[in-house]
């Protein structure tokens, strides 16, 4: 997977490429062939990774009920085409700040399933040493910096690391992932001006889910068209359809493209829906099953699927994927089990850089 | 007061009712009375303690806001300075961070700067501590900081009879009131004792008598502290546990008197040790029972450290009951 | 002064009307000439009033170097049409929340120069008891709430004050007075959203004087349109030229009158200019003297009176009215120099609304 | 070092040249260093301080920023963690609030929550204290409070020649670290000692050396406390005072060991006394060495009330000299 995410494998320009050749019609057949097959082969990349963003989180379900996984844990079911259909406009030098929703925004990175749930499961081995926990997944060596709890508290950070690659003038590219909550907090407008003022290279990904816990977009927005809002700013502002990985991936690509030009802050509003309560705490009375229900009707997950079979993709060949998945997922579990827990000695290790173990 | 017979016999009920049946009554007896803040309404609030009154007093009163913690905070200030008896619900003192300024700058102010000219009767609830393997950045106990503020009381009810009565207190109070309601302590059963004279919340509470050591506490730390008293009685180790129920103002009378008679005394917090509301109690008991005191006030309190996820960790960051007893030890010793 | 401020005397139906029938042509002579009076008379009134402000705070500049006044003070001067204007369409039932540079607000809004002089001498009879100071102003029976020094701290509490009238539905109306570089902290953008979602009957006036401190607005803001970034959030958001006190007042009660009828809140950017330096301390090394010039000649004292005088206004009745207000500023003064200091036994007085005077 | 000849005679110069001289040689000696704030550019700094540096450093190291505490606090932060060395100017403490949330949630806690990954090489400096009539809003002295937050260090320079040497300390730090300037001294004239060895600034300084008891203060109380033993020792008592320079970690050992030999002991603190840094040190004092103490801990704090606007309320609320006389008068009695 790590290979997959060097720049030439999958960098905008080649992709862009690749599918702008695709629809030639005047090209050779060879070219043709080879260009479906890289497409193919792409999507089927992009349904592995959505299928285990699914069915890692279906077994945090599994876990957290017997009592492996605890704290606050947030599933991002339902949203994997965002986190999927993003990532592939960065490469491994470009940085991620996400939300305690991240499973899906870690997974997507290329940070190992592995110490996703040795964190969740609180041991040393875990991708924060087991003091961050679900919501606090981070992982320096691919550029994700977390796992922020405060809601909106991750967009000043972004805004920073945006900074140091506007000074140093790396074309790095910093993305924010933030809900439809965040936006009404005061950060998110304090940043977004800031960020357009100084034309840093933040792609601001707004992950409008329709919810925030149990408030729904109508009554925590009075002007709920957020690209628009975003777009007073003074920077590119556009919607996708969230639920279309496919869409997310262009629509990123477009957008990373233009941040990297040195065009300053891009914000995507993804429209999206979680299919999962909040949190395992949440009984979720506030909405109607049936919108649910709705939402499911146009999973991405199924919806790729689909593509990939109309694309002829043999029967089973999903299955495959979800097999090699879900081995993935329980090697994580088994070596999570095992995995050894920080002793107490080491507490107060990391409260400052000089605090060692004893 | 749900029913006149209620008070006869002793019910059970927990602190999350207590605090709901609390908010119920005060809306019915007072219209200025609203509650406000995030998920407070269709959710029924972040830990459901006010569930079920969005559907009887309906979205005027019970307000859901946006994700804005200085602007409703800051409106409930406002709607009280214009008379209305605000009730604001931050989910945790982790977020009322983006709502201090509003607190100091203007709800704990206003008063004074205006010459006495604006009182702001406003009610702000959250819940506080660690406890659940919720990490560093939802389990701080900040009471300690709000307890600096002039022009602000705080309270820290820690049995169900105070959960059921402190809404009461704080709403009668002309100036800002911040309650404080540790996250472990929701599912506590007990007995609202409805029919009890409503307690003066400003005094501390002796909640177990003894003559050995003072332990001096407050919230989610009181019941590991009588769990220490418990042990230590097993230990013939005498422990008068203080809860102080008000941490702006201090019953200063209360510990003195305790801690005159036993002269030893360990003070409890949950916050991080340095400058703690444990170090203004220590320092308190110094200046004011200096030669009453048989050995130095100890205090148990949370190791400096971001709160970990990991249980083992957490556990260690936090007081437990047997640091309690340790240090109660150590005093007498 | 206070009789003037009657709704009756002043109210936004009765002053509108006037206008329109001046403009009418079929009136008959004697009514046109009843509504030129009364409109001289108004326009009299308004050109007091800012006058008013101008002259009481250049007494403050000596007052300051006399070091009478003490602590941060911050002037209005060149700005006086905002205040001056906006009041206007405010009734003695409406609230006014301003910010530090207040002096004009409570002025216009017929706090007394005595007790805003006293206030500043630090005397027990200024209108805070001396404990507010410049930026501290208060006066509850002129429903004046403030005088506050964090910038944007004062736009929460005016939200509350809407808040509950909106929740009373008493028809009043919150006018919250705040500068550009407020609407770049978080707490514009949060009540912004609150207000228009809730309708709560708030006018939110905006003093774009084109800086913050040493900061030009185009190096404080991406978009510098202040009143298109604020429609973004749904609601009627206008500039007007805040260096004419008759467009001001013009577009103030146009203003008003859609919150009063229950439209929510309202935005008007009012464009204009401090001519002093930020505060006393500021040696405003930022901007150019000529630009100051520029905007001096579009003077809204001058232009005022320059508009009185085409309409027949005597030689001599503008010094007239500035004789009459230095009176008044004289008197202040002289009771301010003459005022009790507060004991410094009631120090403590008024911390909680239990602590009285031992 | 603006000359090397400058190290050989003593060389008198203010506070904020002082501070003005550190960030301009911080900003030639690595270019990962910058001034981030409020008018730190164009208007030179709210104080002055920053006065002349956009001139020699341009307006891409000298960051004028819009008013915007969060983000731009929060901008420092996310710089310091991608490899920069980020100066972030606070105007004045009181303000800082608005950035709280991102001082400890983001900046004190990245270390640890991220298992010792994200190190935040950050410094912020602000102003802060009473003194100047400019009231309740702009008064506050909230360093304790920050003193309280695990993962941050808090320096309060109070000599011309620590102003001088605190940037250089603060930046080599690998982690955040918070300056706190007290407003009143910026005038301080002094030696900036440039050629003196770097001092340790985690360690408290005895700034006066005394044996019938120990003053201990900082920042803006300093000149005041030595006030007060210039006058005690009038009044032939020797009273020490020490200057404790680093507010968090802060320097037992050199508290201890004073009041071992003075056997007592005065706090003096701008804050408002309940829950000021005052009551840590004295909790600490009676915990280290209660059986050296002859008379219970003094503090002198500010009163607890919104700092009133009038010059004579102000003076009457802050501590002066006199209270610091007649507190460790009363200790020593
Ligand atoms: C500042 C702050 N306020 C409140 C909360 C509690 N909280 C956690 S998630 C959440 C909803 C956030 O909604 P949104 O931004 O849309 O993200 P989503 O959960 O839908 O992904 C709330 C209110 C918090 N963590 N931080
Ligand atoms: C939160 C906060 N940050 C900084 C300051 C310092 N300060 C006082 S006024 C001011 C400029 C405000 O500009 P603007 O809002 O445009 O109002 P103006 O002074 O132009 O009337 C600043 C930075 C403050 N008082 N509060
Ligand atoms: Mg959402
Ligand atoms: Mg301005």
């Amino acid at each position: 997977m790590k290979a997959d995410r060097t720049p030439t494998a999958r960098g905008t320009s080649r992709s862009r490429q690749a599918r702008t050749a695709h629809r030639r019609p005047s090209v050779a057949t060879k070219q043709k062939a080879a260009a479906a097959d890289a497409e193919t082969g792409h999507r089927r990349e992009l349904l592995r990774q959505m299928l285990l963003i699914r069915r890692f989180e279906d077994r945090c379900v599994e876990l957290y009920s017997a009592a492996k996984i605890r704290g606050f844990v947030h599933l991002y079911i339902g949203e994997e085409a965002v986190a999927v259909g993003v990532n592939q406009a960065l490469t491994d030098q470009d940085a991620v700040v996400a939300t305690y929703r991240e499973h899906g925004h870690a997974l997507a990175r290329g940070v190992s399933a592995g110490s996703i749930m040795a964190e969740m499961y609180g041991r040393s081995t875990g991708c924060s040493g087991g003091r961050g926990g679900s919501m606090h997944l981070f992982d320096a060596s691919r550029r994700f910096y977390g796992g922020n709890a405060i809601v909106g508290g991750g967009i000043p950070l972004a805004c920073g690391l945006a900074l140091a690659d506007r000074m140093r003038g790396d074309g790095r590219v910093t993305c924010c992932f933030f809900g439809d909550g965040a936006f009404a907090e005061g950060e998110f407008h304090e940043v977004a001006n800031l960020a357009v003022l100084w034309r840093l290279p933040l792609l601001l990904v707004c992950e409008n889910n329709r919810y925030a816990m149990g408030t729904a977009l109508s009554r925590e927005h009075a002007q709920t068209d957020l690209a628009l809002r975003a777009a007073s700013y003074g920077m590119p502002a556009w919607p996708v359809d969230g639920m279309d990985v496919l869409a997310v991936e262009a629509a990123a690509r477009r957008a990373a493209e233009a941040v990297r030009a040195g065009g300053g802050p891009y914000f995507l509003e993804a429209l999206t829906y979680r299919y999962r309560a909040h949190s395992m705490y949440d009984p979720d009375r506030y909405r109607d099953k049936d919108e649910i229900e709705r939402w499911k009707s146009r999973d991405p997950v199924d919806a790729l699927a689909a593509v990939l079979r109309a694309g002829g993709e043999p029967e089973g060949g999903v299955d495959e994927i979800a097999k090699a998945v879900d081995a993935e997922i329980d090697d994580a579990v088994q070596s999570a089990e095992q995995a050894p827990y920080e002793p107490v000695e080491n507490l107060l290790r990391y409260v400052t850089s000089a605090t060692e173990p004893s | 007061m749900t029913a006149g017979s209620a008070a006869t016999k002793p019910q059970q009920t927990t602190y999350r009712e207590a605090m709901r049946e609390a908010m119920r009554e005060a809306l019915r007896a007072d219209e200025r009375v609203f509650l406000m803040g995030e998920d407070v309404g269709r959710y029924g609030g972040c830990f459901g303690v006010s569930l079920g009154l969005l559907e009887e007093f309906g979205p005027e009163r019970i307000r859901d806001t946006p994700l804005s913690e200085s602007a409703f905070v800051g409106a409930g200030i406002g709607a009280a300075v214009a008379g209305m008896r605000p009730i604001v619900e931050i989910m945790t003192v982790n977020f009322s961070l983006l709502a201090l300024d509003q607190i100091l700058n203007n709800a704990a102010t206003l008063l004074h700067m205006s010459g006495g000219q604006l009182a702001v009767p406003l009610v702000i609830r959250m819940t506080t501590g660690a406890g659940r393997q919720v990490a560093a950045q939802h389990s701080h106990s900040l009471e300690g900081w709000y307890a600096h503020i002039p022009g602000i009381r705080v309270l820290a009810p820690a049995t169900v009879a105070d959960a059921r009565t402190v809404l009461a207190a704080a709403l009668a109070d002309p100036d800002p009131v911040l309650i404080f309601e540790h996250g472990s302590l929701y599912n506590l059963s007990g007995d609202p004792d409805p029919g009890a004279d409503p307690v003066d919340l400003g005094r501390a509470a002796i909640r177990r008598p003894g003559t050995d050591a003072t332990i001096v506490t407050f919230g989610g730390c009181l019941p590991k502290a009588l769990e220490a008293a418990e042990e230590l009685a097993r230990l013939d180790v005498s422990a008068e546990v203080i809860d102080l129920r008000s941490l702006r103002p201090l019953d200063d009378a209360a510990i003195m008197s305790s801690v005159a008679r036993t002269h030893h005394a360990v003070v409890v917090d949950e916050a991080w040790r340095t400058g703690s509301l444990a170090a203004e109690i220590s320092a308190r008991i110094t200046e004011q029972v200096f030669y009453e005191l048989d050995a130095p006030v100890e205090r148990v309190c949370s190791a400096e450290v971001p709160i970990p996820y990991a249980r083992q960790l957490e556990e260690a960051a936090l007081p437990q009951t047997a640091d309690i007893v340790a240090a109660v030890q150590k005093a007498v010793s």
